[in-house]
């Protein structure tokens, strides 16, 4: 009985478009849920070119990854429900989908798999609320989705990965940045990604905070100052840019709701993103039935999304009986060492670690 | 203190620093507390902006980590829905053919 | 010239696609807009900064683009409290500042029974 | 592990337990209120902001409700916070004849008892409803009905209490009660103990579990009620509005026709009102559901039906977030407000069911007389224990 | 490496003296040979593209696969393959030819140059080193949308020179 329910897949980034094709390749009934009117997540915002191996498709730029998982579901014939926003999930696992944000329905699945991403994190600051301070992501989907640019002066705030990324994609669409803030004493993001700013003139202001933004019905100037050993700022190393944006870049929260309307128990794990659902190897969450896979199940990249998506993916299909153990083993073990290759060097030990750290964690409770 | 403590943490309901630290000051140990006395989280984006921000100011206030601090409670729905979209009437629809 | 902050050509996207134009009304005030696109695309491409004020009079525009903040809500013919980022553009859409919580639309108060 | 000695140990950090601990610093006792949780985490902060007299059969509750709104008035200055109170009038809405000629009798017997109660036509309702669907063909209106905000409410007893000495435990549940030496002894999960000579068990739906300590069982049910919360909206109308469908249903349930199955397992009524904020709260269910909380899709599809039903404006207003609370019901329709019998010092106040808010100022007074010694404003009668001991 | 670390990870891009330290910079003397593969790569990040797309072999990242690019400059011919194929966009060829100076680079903005246009030669911190002047313009397909520029300036600054300084659109 239960092998004749769904398997509903939440959220058709690239961890749920993943795990929706391995549901389907071995047979599985599957449904991929999104609340957008295109699947692929954030990957289409994404126009730059993947680091990885020819495995993880590095190299190639996200929407071309996204076209590519997409034509491979469209050809499996997965059955792909867009603007469709789930609102709701019971321990039941009946989920609450909102189809067009018109009408609702009630879907019961077999397994549930979240796939349902981050939340970016603010910084408050005086003046934060001023129309012109938009998180990264929201200048990015402006300028590579819409091809709309929100501004033509603008300060990044973090210097992580999306900061750079996204400052960088800003000058491609015409936009000056004029500098990019770390309260940290160096940057957080890949050399090679701040090398790209720094050679087209963009300041780095390491050791330094916003501490205020101010305009008449819209953002104006920004101050910016150094901060002391405890991130507070100094007032006499004040300076003051004229900007009409300002990008937050200040890190990523895993999404936990449905995963905590379904029960999942969570860990806290900084590294990842401050709080996450506990999973096992398989990305099963404490709740048996439901997986937790891509940046909902602790920060990282697309390419590591990707790959959890297929675990999970691969371990649901297995345990509804539509994979032999064999299979199941082989595919698992080979997954995971493509994870382990992406999880590696001064960048993802830590990465690696917090992972090994959840996964033990789960196996104590 | 100073014009930090007036700036908005909830962007929504418009509910400043200072008043977050008064309440956790008053008693307030969760989020959900700091929800419920401050309205921090109240507005229509259900502190999907603040909850980080609020987190911090309780875990400075209260002097832990914020891996020790209770998690929020969620409650359907966790989108804005318009009245007319709670309408389930074409699964029941469905749901009866394939019985009858 | 018509100000416009729409990025024309690119060297990853490559030129601006032909895409229809609609036009959609802010406070009355026709803005040409891209079918296709949300509300938030076509006012931010015609330069406008507020979409609306806060009860406490704070002006405000978007924040995080994709549905979560509701920053960016707007009165969209006649219902007040839309999420101008996740909806798309109609051809002779009334889309209005909202000042606080808004107002409901007189044709709205008669109802719909 | 301390010991806290006090005069007065109060159970259960709700709106009653608040009213009554406060009431109690008023006069001059030395209070400890204790709660297994946080204020307000349950019925309390879990319901609408009414405070309806148009509800209420005559009878003492309605009496008791009276002078409750008084005191509502003075607690707005009185609390050290703004409780929100206003008075913006109520109406119960009338869709069709029957209801009409049942609720015109309600009505005349609440007139009777001294309550300002009407009945209005179509064009007097769409004065103060304006968005109010076509169908309901008239109204009760009453101006006395009005609103509070519950947590407002509870954080200016809170804070007025505190400021009188009342200490504050929270998340701590009372583990062992026991009488000795003259005195009650109280051990709390955190460790604590607690010496009083009185003790209130204000634990709302929790109260029988407490009683169980005790060794005694009392009739006090969870009555789950599921509601909506919509965005703030612009304000549709003056008053907050309840269904007849719901009164009428209690009154003369021959006469509603059969609700569908699971409107009827749900005890659907309709109760809406715009919150101080201007969000308005949509409900709601009452329902034997044990002590789960949480809310359920197609309950929510039927309070959104219902709302749609009324205020055809509103099926573009967005719904936010949901919560259902556990209201203290009893076997009949009364709270426990006195002393247990055999148990000399132990004192009920739960089970008030959905008047929580509205008769928690008369409440807080009611039981400090009693534990005082004083002759409280009302009969004691009919909120003895005893009458549930016996049955 | 933490010296690198220093400078890169405060000024967003490693100096002349730290590049040279982990044997990231060509020896003048072969630049002035023929056409030298100059990776910018020095940070441990999982990432092998460069290798692959190597016909010749001459680039090694191998197992970890977050192992730095080690270059054999014995079978490199210069085809210029590895330069839109690096993600980071850390891969240039230089020459030097009397004193004059070749470069090409990885572009990917608007206005896309044309050969015989004046440019201004950046280094890596985006100041302007000397005047230069596009020489080719390769978009070809199989570079999926990274352009790469050819340019020629003053061989004195070879070393330093990255990029041209982008066109304010």
């Amino acid at each position: 009985m239960e092998k004749h329910k769904p398997v509903v897949v939440v959220g058709a980034g690239p961890a749920g478009l993943c795990a929706a094709i391995e549901l389907k390749k071995a047979g599985a009934p599957v449904i991929l849920l999104d609340e957008n009117d295109k699947p692929g997540g954030q990957l289409f915002k994404q126009i730059h070119k993947f680091f990885g191996s020819r495995e993880h498709k590095a190299g190639t730029r996200g929407f071309t990854i996204g076209t590519s998982l997409l034509d491979e579901s469209l050809k499996l014939g997965i059955d792909v429900r867009l603007e469709t926003e789930v609102v709701g999930v019971d321990p039941g696992l009946r989920v609450w989908a909102v189809r067009q944000r018109a009408s609702s329905e009630l879907i019961e699945a077999s397994r549930l798999i979240l796939a349902t991403g981050a939340t970016e994190n603010a910084l408050s600051f005086p003046g934060w609320t001023l129309p012109g301070v938009m998180t990264a992501g929201c200048a990015q989907t402006l300028i590579n989705v819409y091809r709309v640019l929100p501004g033509k002066r603008v300060l990044i705030i973090g210097s992580g990965n999306v900061g750079v990324i996204v400052g960088y994609q800003l000058m491609q669409s015409g936009a000056e940045v004029v500098g990019i803030v770390e309260a940290l004493p160096s940057l957080g993001g890949y050399g090679v990604h701040t090398a790209k700013l720094a050679r087209a003139g963009v300041p780095f202001y390491t050791g330094t905070t916003v501490v205020r933004a101010e305009g008449v019905e819209s953002l104006e100037r920004a101050t910016i100052a150094q901060v002391d050993g405890s991130f507070k700022p100094i007032a006499s190393t004040e300076r003051t840019l004229d900007v009409d944006t300002i990008c937050l870049a200040v890190g990523l929260t895993p999404s936990l709701e449905l995963s905590s309307l379904a029960g999942c128990r969570t860990i806290y794990v900084p590294e990842l993103g401050g709080r996450m659902p506990l999973h096992d190897e398989y990305m099963r969450s404490s709740v048996q039935e439901v997986y937790v896979v891509g940046d909902t199940a602790g920060v990282e990249e697309a390419s590591t999304a990707m790959e959890e998506g297929r675990l999970a993916g691969v371990h649901a299909a297995w345990s509804l009986g539509y994979m032999s153990d064999d299979d199941m083993k082989e595919r698992v073990d080979e997954t995971k060492q493509r994870l382990n290759a992406l999880r590696q060097g001064v960048f993802g030990q830590k990465r690696f670690n917090a992972k090994a750290r959840i996964i033990q964690e789960s196996q104590l409770r | 203190m100073n014009s930090d403590d007036e700036r908005y943490i909830c962007r929504c309901e418009e509910v400043t620093e200072k008043e977050i630290r008064e309440a956790v000051r008053a008693g307030a140990r969760t989020v959900t507390e700091v929800k419920r006395w401050t309205r921090a989280g109240m507005g229509i984006c259900q502190g999907r902006s603040c909850k980080r921000l609020v987190e911090r100011i309780l875990a400075e206030e209260l002097g832990v980590s914020p891996a020790e601090l209770e998690p929020s409670t969620v409650r359907p729905p966790i989108r804005p829905v318009s009245i007319s979209a709670i309408n389930m009437e074409e699964t029941r629809e469905r749901n009866d053919r394939e019985e009858g | 010239m018509e100000r416009t902050n729409r990025v024309a050509d690119h060297v990853v996207l490559g030129p601006a696609p032909e895409v229809e134009e609609v036009c959609i009304y802010l406070d009355g005030k026709p803005i040409p807009a891209k079918k296709g696109e949300p509300v938030m695309s076509a006012l931010v491409a015609a330069g406008v900064t507020v979409f609306r004020h806060t009860a406490k009079g704070s002006p405000r525009r978007m924040f995080c683009g994709i549905g979560r903040c509701t920053d960016c809500v707007m009165k969209v013919d006649g219902v007040p409290g839309v999420r101008t980022c996740v909806t798309r553009v109609r051809d002779g859409m009334r889309v209005e500042r909202q000042e606080g919580k808004g107002s409901w639309a007189e044709e709205a108060a008669d109802g719909k029974a | 592990m301390m010991t806290i000695k006090s005069d007065i140990a109060v159970l259960g950090a709700g709106v009653n337990g608040l009213s009554t601990a406060y009431e109690l610093c008023k006069r001059g006792k030395s209070v400890t209120l204790v709660d297994k949780g946080v204020m307000g985490a349950g019925a309390s902060g879990s319901c609408d902001d009414m405070i309806l007299l148009q509800s209420k059969k005559p009878g003492i509750l309605l009496e008791m409700a009276f002078r409750s709104l008084e005191l509502f008035k003075g607690l707005s200055t009185e609390l050290p916070c703004d409780i929100e109170f206003e008075t913006r009038g109520g109406t119960i809405l009338i869709e069709d004849q029957a209801q009409l000629s049942v609720m015109e009798e309600f009505v005349a017997s609440q007139r009777r008892s001294g309550l300002d109660v009407e009945i209005i036509g179509k064009d007097r309702l769409r004065q103060l409803q304006p968005h109010v669907s076509q169908h309901v063909i008239a109204s009760t209106y009453s101006a006395a009905d009005s609103q509070v905000n519950p947590m407002q409410l509870m954080k200016g007893y809170m804070l007025g209490a505190q400021a009188q000495g009342m200490r504050y435990i929270s998340r701590a549940a009372p583990e062992e009660i026991a009488r000795e030496g003259g005195h009650w002894l109280l051990r709390l999960s955190n460790g604590d103990s607690l010496e009083a000579g009185i003790v209130v068990n204000a634990t709302g739906a929790y109260a029988n579990s407490v009683c169980g300590l005790l060794g005694f069982e009392l009739p006090i049910k969870p009555r789950k009620g599921q509601v909506l919360v919509t965005e703030q909206l612009p304000p549709l109308g003056e008053t907050n509005v309840w269904s007849a469908q719901y009164i009428v249903s209690k009154l003369k349930p021959e006469l509603t026709a059969a609700s569908t199955g699971l409107a009827a397992r749900y005890g659907l009524g309709f109760a809406f009102t715009g919150t101080h904020n201007g969000n308005y709260l949509i409900g709601s269910t009452r329902e034997d559901a044990g002590f789960d909380k949480e809310t359920k899709p197609d309950a929510l599809e039927l309070i959104a039906a219902q709302a749609r039903r009324f205020f055809p404006v509103i099926a573009e207003a967005h719904v936010i977030r949901s919560f259902a609370g556990l209201r203290p019901s009893t076997f009949d329709g009364m709270p426990f407000l006195g002393e247990v019998p055999g148990h000399e010092g132990f004192f009920m106040a739960a089970g008030h069911e959905g008047d929580g808010i509205a008769l928690a100022p008369i409440t807080g007074r009611f039981i400090a007389d009693l534990v005082c010694g004083t002759k409280p404003e009302f009969d004691t009668a009919p909120f003895r224990v005893e009458r549930a001991l016996k049955a | 490496m933490s010296a690198t670390e220093r400078y890169l990870k405060t000024k967003g891009a490693p100096s002349l003296a730290e590049l040279e330290a982990v044997g990231m910079l060509p020896k003048l003397e072969d630049l002035a040979r023929g056409a030298c593969l100059c990776i910018e790569c020095v940070e441990e990040i999982p990432c092998n593209p460069c290798e692959t797309s190597c016909p010749n072999g001459a680039i090694k990242v191998g197992d970890p696969i977050t192992n730095l690019p080690v270059i054999d400059r014995e079978k490199c011919t210069a085809c210029g393959l590895c330069i839109p194929s690096c993600p980071g966009l850390a891969i240039t060829m230089k020459r030097v030819q009397g004193d004059r100076a070749t470069i090409r680079f990885p572009w990917e903005y608007v206005p896309v140059p044309v050969v015989g246009d004046e440019v201004e030669m950046v280094d890596r911190l985006g100041n302007v080193v000397c005047p230069g002047k596009v020489i080719g313009v390769n978009a070809a397909a199989r570079n999926d949308r990274t352009l790469v520029v050819g340019a020629e300036f003053a061989a004195e600054h070879v070393l330093s020179v990255i990029s041209m300084k982008r066109k304010r659109s």
